[in-house]
């Protein structure tokens, strides 16, 4: 797991992963790389993470991978990120094709509804919480 | 004394409390008309551990924290 | 669709799609890399391609992708390529998540069952016709 | 003249027939034993044009190619 203030450094990060399980005898590798869409606006992005339950959180998915004989990577940004620029990426690698096609979306969407990232509209440089877009994570509302 | 945290978007310092409960947590944070709202949208953490249960005793030094709805990627 | 004799230059082929979409406004780019594994007791895979069938096959990938704003690119090795390289990526650019990670399923399972491709072993200096791990692509038996 | 052509591991050269039909093809390549086998394994195309019919006539001039059990990636 990779943080990074600002941007990813997409093609860098690609392939240094790639080099790193060059010789690990994975047949498949499946990153997804999320990038600034250009809409509503805006003029960027801003993320913050708790990196503590963040940790934890990727964890987890490094013994559910290995359960399937696949490993997982993480990289995402904090900070702004501007328009165009990628603020996430989540790869899969594992021996055989539908570990990793199904791994990949399972990945993706835990993360969307899990990690503790804060997500923030730059507008006119302020930062406005995304709410509208943002998921309660699993257990919200216990203190109600 | 249990911290009690505000991650994210809740712009709010961390308070102290003298509570041995999350349910006493829960009082507290609800007289705050500002906090409330975001009670039933924020999950919870007692040392960086997301808890799914109420009934859960605290002791001094515990920090609970907590987590609004996350957009990652 | 690009064709290689030999082995992917996966981070340069990787790049080059990043940077080619990098202001298309995409929000999910997902690269599928293949790459050979050491099983078996070969010395690597070879290829024949057939590429007026394969050319077909593509484009009426980037008409089903267009039709869901999306895109696709496909590289392919042609002839030897040895243990632990790339023969295979697929890519799907697209302004959304899901589309992004359902696409890619299935335009990775379209391509391993109708792409005319034919895969071989590489042992002891021959090329051995790897049957039992092909796919009989749709319509077949019609002369039968 | 129709010319058949057998794509990847069926190492045959191209034939040609004097054929007007997908049926006669198929009769023809019958007669083949080393081809019979792979009959019920192959895809059919005519002029690159992947078919799924039997039902169709040939002109002279159209190559008709076969396509055994593929496997890229």
């Amino acid at each position: 797991m990779e943080l990074f203030n600002g941007a990813l450094d997409v093609p860098e990060i690609l392939k240094r992963w790639y080099i790193e399980e060059a010789e690990s005898n994975y047949g498949a590798f499946i990153p997804f790389i999320g990038t600034v869409r250009d809409e509503d606006g805006i003029d960027g992005l801003s993320f913050d993470i708790y990196e503590p339950i963040l940790e934890k959180w990727f964890n987890s998915w490094v013994e559910k991978a290995k359960d399937r004989g696949a490993i997982v990577k993480l990289a995402h940004s904090k900070g702004d990120v501007l328009l165009h620029e990628s603020s996430y990426i989540s790869a899969v690698f594992s021996p055989k094709r539908r570990v990793a096609l199904e791994l990949i979306d399972e990945f993706v969407e835990d993360f969307k509804a899990n990690a503790p990232i804060w997500k923030y509209d730059l507008i006119d440089g302020k930062r406005v919480y995304a709410e509208s877009r943002s998921q309660k994570i699993s257990g919200s509302g216990l203190l109600n | 004394m249990v911290v009690v945290e505000f991650l994210g978007p809740i712009a709010k310092d961390s308070i102290e409390l003298d509570v041995s409960s999350l349910d006493e947590v829960s009082q507290e944070l609800k007289k705050d008309s500002e906090l409330n709202e975001w009670l039933e949208k924020c999950a919870v953490a007692i040392n960086d551990e997301i808890v799914m249960e109420r009934d859960i005793t605290l002791q001094s030094g515990d920090r609970v924290s907590l987590l609004p709805p996350v957009c990652g990627g």
